[in-house]
């Protein structure tokens, strides 16, 4: 089992999650925050004194898969969120020791989806 | 502010001086309509207030410190625009369809018996109010440099002469069509241009699907929304009584509020209750916007006709903006805060409502229908309020057409989905908040 | 607005003729009173805004639709409730008890010298506040249907019913009990309301702990609570003024408005002072309600003590309401705005102050006990306040018992630890944010 | 409260007579003088929570509840302390400096055609509003207590004394220095103390880099900043046309009103402009400082110039206020909501074009420079506002380095880091946002 | 050395922390998010529009623990947030690397408590 | 790779990003959240009662890096957020298994900078 972990612009949360949903993948969780990367910030302007916001919104998609739907779940993001402009974002896939559902207790592979 | 007086103390003794040689009696109707006209033109200013926070609790927070910039700005603009050409086309003689001297109020004459810097004041808010409702229509899409020409065109000429039809005695006036505190010229004009450049824009992206059905935007902020409505309420204690110019004995200037009062109160618990059966809640939404349509509906009609006609005009106008709604989704224009079916829609059935429950004891021309007046009151005010809406949709409409070509209309989609702050003002409206969802 | 003159100025002319004829001098007694009257009533609809946001202020984030629901619906029912019925319950002739004829206003006579319509409407926003002051004790739990039940009978009836005693010519003013603007009819109304009502619903869940230890459930929004009590203490001055009814040569109205402005301050400033002492930090909540308990500590009396009677007043309304404070944690009443400290505890104290610091000389029936008026003015301000109290906080129990009987009057556990916005409206109060905690 | 005429009827039958004894007619002039004076105050009071919510909206929401906190007591600390020496200093006889009778209000008198009560309360809010505007210049880290004790010597003695040289008949006042409603005395008396608080306090942590380069620290909330200033513009629609204290005819104070309206909207316009041609885009902030700025500029000159040059006069106030955001970036001066700017140098502007655009016609001793009245009112205005800037300036200076010595002036670091709610209040003020940046 | 991370309802948070405190184990970290899963959401109307809101609220909640309370820490959890009801949420169980207490610059196992 | 990921006090987030650029690390994403530890929390009074919260205010900086700059990083935030008083939170070091750039599809440890 992986965790795949993407930082992506907020603005394609609503096309990721569609292609995740076109990738069979329906289960995963959002977080909101901020990164730093090669993106140039823009522009602020307050009271008359210009600066560059380097710090920029960043949405956090966690979706746990089975190994065999990894390279899909990233294929999906990769659709979703790739305009080629600095600042799309990385994806990361840790190694998931086990995985629980709550609801059944039920552990593994089949507790993921 | 003791010194002060042997200052400025020749003037005023030179104009007041029989009020200030006595101390009983002897208070002037003029000065004491002055105040209340004042009073209510400050009432209506505050109004400018509600609807910015109206219409910043109504869309998402991205576009906050836009939609707020816009709501200053056109005010100001109307204030300016109203100077300069507003008062002068609305007001002055001139022709049936405008007036044609006192531009910059050189040689302008108030309208009313209160001196003209007051009707100025309360005249121009209402030009104000008549300019920023437009705004809660086009929201979260509109370019500022075109919105801020829009607002000083409205303000500085449209507005005014549909304005000079009805209460600057152009044609309108001269049929006896009856629009008390404007129904039609405030409510109806914003109203129907907030539609016609909601579908000159477009809708937002993602507010309708391919297959035609919709997807709600929520507002960011129930608080401000309803702070907002809260505000417009009482600014329209000022909009409505203020619209009666002078305090008299009192009685019109009652009777006036408890209308106001009454079809807000019947309209708002209206829509609830029709949220609540149609839709298995009640919405907070249809509850504020519910306030509105109610005092919308009463403003043409509030000084001719009874309190408990009052509470029947809010009960309708809470179905109209019900029925505004579903309408406003059929024909997929995209509204955000709903600025057609309150203003629009409710303008044009406040205005009839004259026809229906007007009186003739309280000043109307002749009686309504329903007490026996026939359909000739309702017949002129129908004709009123659609030559006015229908006059205002379409320059409005070549207005907008114009902005367009010239300077662009809509923001681009990678601005609109970021949100019109950062890409507009470079601001955000709440720093470190943090905020999902685009 | 030049050609509606014609229409409507024959009635006017009618009505104000003298007023209209000259320029100088001529403003009638009952134009000015009714102008006063009506921007007070204005005012005082205002508070209703101060209460919504102060409330919403008070509690969290996920019940904040829901309470502005509740704030906007329980001041519709009131004028409605307030005109159908409480009108003539409050002011017609009848038995000591209650008014007998009146209703739907239909022959109901104006209770003072200005327009029936113009009373009307500045008590039917007394009515609102003394139904909305109920919401903040009973707020986070209560089912949306058992509260519109529960706002409009304390409107048609059991307010009405109180205010018939001691304003309306019952047995209370036929003691010469008095109460100049509501802390009895209009504060403890409602806090004994919200009191009782409190009690019957139990308390939040996680507000007590089985050792009886408490935990304090933070408001979601210090900004909202505050400009909430800016709002009120500024629609107060249409409270406690206004209740005047008359401008007179201002002499009695200025002496309101200062001693409503000093007992505020000064209660601010004790309470701030003793939560320092107290809890070692300047809490901001009871700098806050501390301004609310001298603004109702002082209601009563405003019109018949001095300026430095009303500093006391307030100093002695701070130490009320932290001791009130305590109180509800002792008998374990979870009132989370402290309405019943507030409106309830405080509205007893600003009754009896009448006996202390009242004067004759400003019109109290006798000199209170500070100035050797001996104890009988406080006995009968006693004596109507408890009465008061009790009819209200026996009467609001069987009505609180009928409607959980027969509406429910709590919402289920999960409802409640979802948030009443969710469950009840289907709609979020700050859509996109994110917040932690339930 | 029908039964309460009888109660305190005979009083008021003693008092007003005239007043009830008919209906048509016999309005006192002092009963709406007074009515007028008491709505002004009544708007004024309102500004506190305009500067309230512009203050926090304008800051980082982790020192929110503290500058609220602040906010409330200055207000309260303003009422009491211009209550027993404030009014006594200010407006009794006494030398040209400073009143030197009536502590307690104890045998004061009203230096205004209306009750000393109402004249009071006027003049306490307008207190209020000059203790006030310094909780912005000061925010994110000055100890609470040093605030309180600041507030209180403000407010009961160093505005007082300014006050006294122009309207309490002091030396400025007998060189017919002109200050209709206080540009110098409310709001550069604020702006001054502001800039020597600031600059006595030091930059908060981060605002200037080693290099003199500065760092925007942005407000955390757009919509409060907003709601703050339009009740700041409501509000000053009792501020200017109040300090008329008469209603008189009307003419005064309607001119008054549309020259604060006019002169507000253009400041506002021309910052916005100015800021979008300078800086790239239309920067909220300055809109929004803009108005304000036209709003102190006119409130000097508001009743002896026209409304074209009211216009002039907001146009000049929106450049004064641009420089001075860049003045202080120049002297490094921290002025986190620009107190001194706005309320400092628009208040030195706007009394200076009292000797530009001012009327003899209006009531001013002679005419302005730009009606070839040559330099002579110019260089008394100059003299005036000079002298009381340069007081206030220093004598604040002393006030803060005394309490600096006795109370400490600024939090510790870590406390300014961690904000002023934690740990002054012990209290969050959004409890469960998620907030990031510290 | 493993870091346990649940994605449970807002609600049980409160429970979660309870029983976390009862297992011994008072150190986690508490993020706020949003999911999506099996749990049918609600229904939301919004202008007379009803949608299905499908992104439900979660709280991420993060436990470091070593080897021999990973089991403490799953149960704890599932003792508290285990409703039996779909949408009770995920309990993963990935492998940590190394610790390091900031405070003290200590490492491994015992930079964990 | 490895993701270090450190939950600190939100006020050293600042130099925390100094350090960080210092060590030539210049991309890192970053959350707001909550904490619990050996930090005794604060005392907030409400309404006169007083309580001690025990939820204390945590910013979880995540930063993916080669393992040749794990130790930079870690150190870089050590330095960054070490006062040495209890709260000043842990740095957890996992294993990552794949990093990919959205905007070029890049793969592996050139995707991480
Ligand atoms: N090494 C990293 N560690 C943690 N977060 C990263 C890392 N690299 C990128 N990110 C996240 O991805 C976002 C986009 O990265 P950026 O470098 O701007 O774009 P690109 O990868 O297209 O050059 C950053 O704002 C940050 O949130
Ligand atoms: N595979 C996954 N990857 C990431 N998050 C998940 C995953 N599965 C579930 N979750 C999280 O757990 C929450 C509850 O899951 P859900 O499927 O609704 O409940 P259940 O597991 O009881 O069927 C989701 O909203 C989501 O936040
Ligand atoms: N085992 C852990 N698992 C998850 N988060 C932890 C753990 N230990 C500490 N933290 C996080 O680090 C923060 C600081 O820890 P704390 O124990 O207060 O400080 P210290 O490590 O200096 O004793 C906590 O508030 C929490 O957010």
């Amino acid at each position: 089992m992986k965790l795949v972990t993407a930082m992506v612009q907020p603005e394609v949360v609503p096309l990721v999650q569609e292609e995740l949903f076109g990738a069979q993948i329906s289960k995963f969780s959002i977080t909101a925050g901020v990164g730093h990367g090669t993106q140039k910030g823009y522009q602020a302007t307050f009271r008359g004194v210009q600066t560059q916001v380097n710090i920029l919104k960043r949405v956090r998609i966690d979706v746990a898969v089975n190994e065999d739907f990894v390279e899909r779940a990233v294929q999906a993001i990769l659709r979703a969120a790739q305009t080629g402009m600095p600042g799309d974002g990385k994806i990361f896939v840790t190694d998931l020791h086990d995985c629980i559902r709550i609801r059944t207790g039920e552990r593994g592979s089949q507790a993921i989806g | 502010m003791l010194r002060r007086i042997p200052l400025i103390g020749l003037a005023a003794l030179l104009l007041a001086a029989p009020a200030f040689a006595q101390d009983e009696g002897g208070a002037s109707t003029v000065g004491l309509d002055t105040l209340f006209v004042l009073v209510s033109a400050f009432l209506v200013f505050l109004m400018q207030a509600g609807f910015g926070m109206l219409e910043a609790g109504f869309i998402r927070a991205k576009n906050t410190c836009n939609i707020l910039t816009k709501n200053f700005l056109d005010y100001c603009m109307a204030s300016l625009g109203f100077f300069v050409f507003g008062y002068a086309i609305m007001f002055s003689e001139g022709n049936p369809f405008f007036g044609t001297s006192g531009f910059f109020l050189v040689g302008a004459e108030s309208a009313a018996d209160v001196p003209l810097w007051a009707f100025w004041l309360f005249q121009a808010a209402f030009c104000g109010a008549a300019a920023t409702i437009v705004a809660g229509g086009m929201a979260e899409r509109m370019k500022f440099p075109a919105y801020l020409a829009y607002s000083f065109i409205i303000s500085a000429f449209i507005y005014p002469v549909v304005g000079h039809w009805t209460w600057g005695g152009g044609w309108l006036a001269q049929l006896d069509f009856f629009d008390f505190a404007g129904s039609t010229v405030v409510h109806l004009t914003g109203g129907a241009t907030a539609l016609v450049g909601a579908m000159i824009l477009g809708p937002r992206l993602g507010r309708f699907n391919a297959d035609g059905s919709s997807n709600p935007i929520p507002g960011h902020s129930v608080p401000l929304a309803s702070l907002g409505v809260f505000i417009l309420w009482f600014g329209w204690f000022g909009f409505n009584p203020g619209s009666n110019l002078a305090v008299g004995d009192g009685e019109a200037i009652s009777l006036i509020a408890i209308n106001t009062n009454l079809a807000a109160a019947a309209a708002a618990v209206t829509t609830t209750f029709i949220s609540w059966i149609l839709f298995g809640k009640p919405d907070l939404f249809f509850t504020m916007n519910g306030a509105l349509a109610g005092l919308v509906s009463i403003t043409a009609p509030c000084a001719v006709v009874s309190p408990a006609a009052a509470i029947w005009i809010g009960v309708t106008g809470g179905f109209v903006i019900v029925l505004g709604e579903g309408l406003l989704r059929i024909i997929k224009v995209d509204d955000p805060c709903g600025a057609f079916p309150v203003h629009g829609l409710c303008g044009i059935w406040g205005t009839l409502t004259v026809g229906l429950w007007g009186r003739e004891s309280l000043g109307l021309a002749r009686e309504g229908l329903f007490y026996g007046g026939g359909f000739e009151q309702l017949g002129i005010q129908a004709l009123g309020t659609f030559a006015s809406g229908i006059f205002v949709f379409l320059s409005m409409g070549l207005v907008f057409i114009a902005i367009k070509a010239v300077l662009g209309l809509r923001v681009d989609r990678m601005e609109e989905i970021r949100g019109l702050d950062m890409n507009e003002h470079g601001m955000e409206s709440y720093t470190g908040f943090q905020i999902l969802g685009s």
